[in-house]
């Protein structure tokens, strides 16, 4: 063994690389660069970013009903919930602040775990900026609301299970609620 | 061309007062490290006149043994002697006013008996050109025995300052 | 091999066209001014033109040095601002010069604002011997390549400078460094030269190229076994002495963060850069100049072959840069004065003897020479062989 | 030449001058060392100044000034290293501090 | 142990390498005192990263806290994971259906792949090459990280591991994906090899550099790579055989003098190992459940899930040592006491005595060889 070789063998392995980034494709050691603002990644339907709100058709239909069990499961204790009131003073089932601070969101993805609602799911999106840490970063329930077809959208297989499992369980509902009540009308 | 020889003039004199005021200010700035650099800045000044002089094999050797190898040593072992941001210290003895009164006595004498002197220029040497062949052929000839001499010198003097220098056996000393 | 006269005449005139634009220039002066101002305007027209060169060869080397590794990286680099990233450059200069410019507060204020000035003249200075093509040496000195061994020299002092007057300790131990580096391994460098001298009997670099003229039978130096081995010294040495990886120890980042230069920013640490950049250039010149026959090639201009083999050389800084890890302190200077420092100090001789002998038979002798000396520097020096070892594996 | 020989010599007779003064106050042993250099280059220039003006063989100035220069790089590297020495067995380079008159 | 306070004032040059020090891999601090170049002391100082993780684990339900691990070694969150879920399930006794053991198996010994990948670059990068060996890992490890992403929903914080079992099953192209992992990287570790093993500079620097003799190591209690490259064969996954690992048949690679370059080709023999197992993996994981049916109700209501009175020690091989995980419940929903036996913390405690004496590049490399991440460290 010749000394230098190693040190030449290395050069060589450079080399190759060198002239090989030219033209080899990004999954067999090429350049596997993604040059973000126009290209972009694949989407991965589990990734998970900053919580959502889902509601059905329209923001005033939100699924949520403030019962709060995500802010008390939140490891980092990020999420604020505030039931609303209705004008005679009783639990409206509706949350009137849901405030989530993004300064203090781990992504860990606990609070889709424990919903019992089908309310809150883990988001894709990732381009969320804010000038102030203190105030911009608390999101407020507005910025948080995102629509079913949104969460269709972004992550297809787990909204479709959603929307199953919620469709179904509106049947029983109302096979369940056709059975007490004396039938109304034709049912379609 | 006069022109041009008055601007060389210009520029040689120029020189020669910054290479003083360096001078001076080798040895009465306080900051050692300054001084230092001050040092290098004369040697480069010398070399400069020494070009002037035609003597451009001399100048580049000036520069590459004193600013390259002995300025580096200097200043490697001021590094080495000061405290990093220490407080600089009275750098003086008190022989100072002395030394002065002395050495301006002693250039005043020397001045005017230089400029008495006639100083023979023969035109001979003056138009007489020092090639860098003619340099080698001297040291190799006429003044082998001292390049030789100087040679052994070197190499003593380099042993000498490692053994100085060497802490203990077991280390190296600087090289 | 000869080219029809025409084609000749063409490659000369575009060869010359330089140096005849310059010369138009002075005819024209010359009509209306005295003669001192021709001169005058002489120097003016060349100094411009390397202080043009100089900050214009280091920012395109950046850019260059950033897509090589890139690509060696298997990255793009740079191509953001400006086709292929071409105008990266420019950007990274405005960004140097808007930048704060940070004193630290212990600071030697002169001297820190000092350094990095200082350290640029050099850097130019060495320039005014590069012959960059044919007659398109700035000063034609006798004494050029004494005048850039002992120019480059004057490197250490403002890198000291720096080290000193930040006040921090990195700077000191990269400056230390820097010292025991850059003349440890300015002794083989020098001595690398030496065989180059006696072969064309002048420090000239002009007579240099001359002496490996010729058109497509190559005389160059690098083609003797002398001069291989006396051009890979040289190289080596010269990636040591602009401070460069393998030999990046003055400003190595994982140990000293930036060395010499950690408490610089802004236009100071570009001009650090500038520096550094410039006499990476030089170097590898100069090594263009005394081995690789300069600006001698056929059919293209000289200019454009004294530009493509130096560039060739810093290609292959940058690949060091991609690929090498660092020595150590010990090991550096090992390898300078155990390994580099004989082997030039046994080239001399040889080249010597290349004079007196048949070509043939010098051949045969000298490759046994260093063939010998490599294998026996290498069996003394027994730390730079690496260990065989074995692992086991256990269940 | 370009500028008359008094005047180089008056210039490096002030060059010596000032080393010379720097050797007698300085108390730093680097201080006295680097002083030493300024007279040796002002001898030096000295050297050169008359080799231009004088009948001799043009080289000898050069070839004594170049002998100067390496003498003086031995005298610096061996003074320095005296220096390192006694800076680690006395912690000071002050020669007033060094007064025993033994190691 | 050399008493740094005494050095303090001396003529020796005292220099803090960190907080911020491109070298020290996070808020590290080496207080160095040095003699030229030449090391006399050095003393670790750690805390920059404290996180309080293990008192904010005793105040949060058992699940909540698996998220909380990943943050510990953010190279390996997948390791950390395993490591939690083995402590609570032996708290609580649950049983992991075969399927998900395997795919435990598996996360795991990918996570080790690129732990010890991104290691050596790192190392590499200490050593002053310039990003290159970086670059290519990253190469790798990107395939690598894209099937976290894929599988658990974030390429670092996985917190993909669930008591009894874990989140989301593998599915086929999941699994053929890491199957063409499995196959690629034997080509890349032949040229990650031939660009560094043999390389003399790294043999001259890392050969004989930063010994750690082995009684010393076991006495400091190290454990992982590090240890093996002392030639100590102790490997948890042969010793406790959790998991799958008694299914496998690999090997343990042994160093033998301990110096940087054993603990560098060790790492390099652990990843070709790691690619039998996973080949081995691969070709029997059965089908089936991936969660214990009898977990989920926990997982749902975390609150729910109170563990019988009793304590449990849950120990993985992780890629950087022995993770173990110690968990004291009191029948709360919470851990009475929750402590984690980090291996980047214990086995940074030799760092000293493998620095002394060596320069300072060489301390630089010994804190890369050991392989801290100060997630962990520090907690």
């Amino acid at each position: 063994m010749i000394f230098g070789t190693g040190i030449l063998k290395g050069l060589f392995v450079t080399l190759k690389n060198f002239v090989t980034s030219y033209f080899r494709k990004p999954d067999n050691g090429g350049i596997f660069t993604v040059q973000y603002p126009e290209e972009r990644d694949k989407a991965i339907e589990a990734f998970r970013n900053f919580p959502f709100l889902a509601y059905d058709g329209t923001p005033d239909k939100v699924r949520c009903v403030a019962c709060g069990i995500c802010e008390r499961e939140c490891p980092p204790k990020c999420i604020h919930i505030v039931m609303e009131i209705d004008p005679l003073g009783k639990p409206a089932r509706r949350p009137s602040v849901f405030e989530i601070d993004h300064g203090l969101c781990m992504n860990c993805g606990m609070c889709e775990d424990v919903c019992p609602f089908d309310s809150i799911y883990m988001d894709h999106a990732f381009e969320v900026t804010a000038a102030d840490r203190g105030k911009e970063l608390v999101r407020p329930k507005e910025a948080l609301l995102k629509s079913n077809d949104y969460f269709l959208k972004i992550r297809p297989g787990t909204a479709t299970l959603v929307d199953q499992k919620r469709r179904a369980a509106e049947e029983k509902k109302k096979l369940s609620r056709a059975a007490t009540l004396p039938p109304q009308g034709p049912v379609s | 061309m006069e022109i041009l020889e008055l601007f060389s003039k210009i520029g040689i004199y120029a020189t020669m007062a910054l290479v003083l005021v360096f001078a001076l200010g080798v040895v009465a700035l306080r900051n050692l490290f300054h001084c230092a650099l001050c040092l290098a800045a004369v040697l480069i000044g010398t070399a400069m006149i020494y070009v002037a002089l035609h003597a451009e094999f001399l100048a580049a050797v000036q520069i590459l043994v004193y600013v390259g190898a002995v300025m580096t040593l200097v200043i490697f072992v001021i590094m080495l002697t000061e405290h990093l941001g220490g407080k600089t210290i009275r750098q003086t003895n008190r022989q100072s006013p002395a030394a002065i009164i002395g050495l301006s006595g002693i250039v005043v004498l020397l001045g005017t008996l230089l400029m008495k002197t006639p100083w023979p220029v023969t035109a001979k040497a003056l138009d007489a050109k020092v090639s860098v062949m003619s340099l080698g052929k001297a040291l190799m000839g006429t003044y082998a025995f001292p390049f030789e001499v100087i040679s052994v010198i070197l190499i003593a003097c380099l042993i000498g300052a490692i053994v100085i220098a060497k802490k203990d056996v077991s280390e190296k000393g600087p090289s | 091999m000869s080219m029809p006269p025409f084609l000749r005449d063409i490659e000369f005139a575009v060869d010359l066209s330089l140096v005849n634009a310059k010369g138009w220039c002075l005819d024209l002066l010359g009509h209306f001014l005295p003669d001192w101002t021709v001169v005058l305007a002489s120097i003016v027209i060349s100094g411009v033109a390397i202080l043009a060169l100089g900050p214009l060869v280091m920012m395109y080397l950046t850019l260059l040095e950033r897509k090589v590794i890139g690509r060696i990286q298997n990255r793009y680099g740079p191509n953001r601002v400006g086709k292929w990233g071409l105008l990266q450059p420019i950007a990274d200069g405005i960004k140097m010069f808007t930048k704060e410019d940070i004193v630290p507060a212990q600071a030697d204020k002169i001297v820190h604002f000092l350094a990095p000035v200082v350290i640029v003249v050099p850097a130019l200075m060495v320039f005014l011997v590069v012959p960059f093509g044919e007659r398109m040496t700035a000063v034609n000195l006798n004494i050029g390549l004494l005048y850039f061994i002992a120019v480059s020299s004057i490197t250490t002092i403002p890198i000291f400078m720096g080290s000193w007057a930040s006040r921090n300790k990195y700077s000191l131990l990269g400056g230390m460094r820097t010292a025991a580096q850059m003349i440890s391994y300015e002794i083989p460098m020098t001595l690398s030269v030496v065989p180059v001298i006696m072969m064309s009997q002048s420090l000239s670099t002009n007579t240099i190229v001359m002496t490996q003229v010729g058109d497509l039978d190559l005389h160059w130096f690098i083609f003797t076994p002398w001069g291989l081995v006396g051009f890979l010294i040289y190289f080596l040495c010269a990636v040591a002495e602009c401070n460069r990886p393998p030999f990046d120890l003055p400003e190595a980042e994982s140990e000293l963060v930036a060395g010499f230069h950690t408490e610089y920013s802004g236009m100071k640490f570009a001009l650090f850069y500038m520096a550094e950049y410039m006499n990476a250039f030089t170097l590898c010149g100069i090594a263009t100049t005394l081995f690789l026959g300069g600006w001698q090639g056929p059919f293209f201009p000289s200019w454009l072959w004294f530009f493509g083999k130096t560039f060739a050389l810093i290609c292959v800084m940058i690949w060091f840069r991609g690929t090498l890890p660092r020595f150590r302190v010990d090991q550096l200077m090992g390898f300078a004065w155990k390994f580099l420092l004989p082997l030039t100090l046994i080239n001399i001789p040889v080249a010597a003897l290349w004079f007196f002998v048949p070509e043939r038979l010098a051949w045969l002798y000298s490759i046994a020479i260093f063939a010998v000396s490599f294998w026996g520097l290498v069996k003394l020096n027994c730390a730079f062989v690496p260990e065989k070892r074995i692992y086991p594996l256990a269940d | 030449m370009i500028i008359p020989l008094q005047h180089i010599l008056i210039f490096s007779l002030l060059l010596f001058a000032t080393g010379l003064y720097g050797v007698l106050v300085r108390r730093n042993i680097i201080g006295i060392l680097i002083s030493i250099e300024l007279m040796l280059n002002a001898a030096n220039l000295n050297l050169i100044a008359f080799s231009k003006s004088t009948s001799l063989a043009p080289e000898t100035g050069q070839i004594f000034a170049i002998f100067v220069i390496a003498i003086a790089a031995t005298a610096a590297a061996v003074g320095l290293a005296i220096v390192l020495a006694l800076y680690r067995v006395r912690k000071t380079v002050y020669t007033d501090e060094v007064n025993l008159l033994k190691w | 142990m050399t008493n740094t306070k005494d050095l303090e004032g001396s003529q020796m040059l005292e220099i803090n390498f960190g907080p911020q020090h491109p070298s020290t891999h996070g808020v590290f601090r080496m207080k160095v005192f040095l003699e030229g170049e030449k090391i006399c002391a050095l003393d670790p100082v750690m805390g920059y990263l404290h996180r309080n993780h293990e008192l904010i684990a005793e105040n949060l339900p058992y699940a909540a806290t698996m998220a909380y691990t990943d943050r510990l070694d953010y190279f390996n969150s997948m390791a950390n994971n395993f490591g939690y879920a083995l402590a609570v399930e032996k708290l609580a006794g649950f049983e992991v259906p075969e399927r998900a053991a395997y795919i435990r198996v598996i996360m795991a010994e990918l996570a080790r792949i690129v732990n010890h990948l991104m290691l050596i670059g790192f190392l590499l990068n200490d050593l002053g090459a310039f990003f290159t060996p970086v670059l290519y890992a990253f190469r790798e490890r990107e395939k690598i990280m894209d099937l976290f992403e894929e599988v658990s929903g974030s390429r670092m914080m996985c917190n993909y591991f669930r008591f009894g079992g874990v989140k989301r099953d593998l599915t086929a192209e999941n699994l053929t994906f890491i199957k063409r992992i499995v196959s690629k990287l034997p080509a890349f570790l032949e040229e990650f090899e031939a660009l560094l093993t043999k390389n003399e500079i790294l043999c001259m620097r890392c050969q004989n550099v930063g010994v750690l003799p082995a009684d010393l190591a076991v006495n400091a209690g190290i454990t992982g790579p590090v240890l093996r490259a002392s030639g100590v064969n102790y490997d948890i996954r042969k010793v406790d055989e959790y998991g799958l690992y008694d299914r496998f048949h690999f090997k343990i690679p042994l160093g033998q003098k301990g110096d940087v370059y054993d603990r560098y080709y060790v790492r390099i023999l652990e990843i070709r190992e790691s690619l039998k197992i996973l080949e081995q993996a691969l070709s029997q994981i059965p089908q089936g459940e991936v969660l214990n049916k009898k977990t989920l109700p926990f997982l749902k209501m975390p609150r729910n899930f109170k563990p019988a009175t009793g304590e449990a020690y849950g120990r993985i091989e992780s890629p950087k040592g022995e993770l173990g995980y110690y968990l004291v419940s009191d029948g709360t929903p919470q851990p009475w006491r929750y402590h984690v036996r980090a291996p980047s913390l214990i086995n940074l405690t030799v760092l000293e005595e493998m620095c002394l004496g060596q320069k300072v590049a060489d301390a630089i490399i010994i804190l890369g060889s050991i392989d801290i991440v100060l997630g962990e460290t520090d907690r």
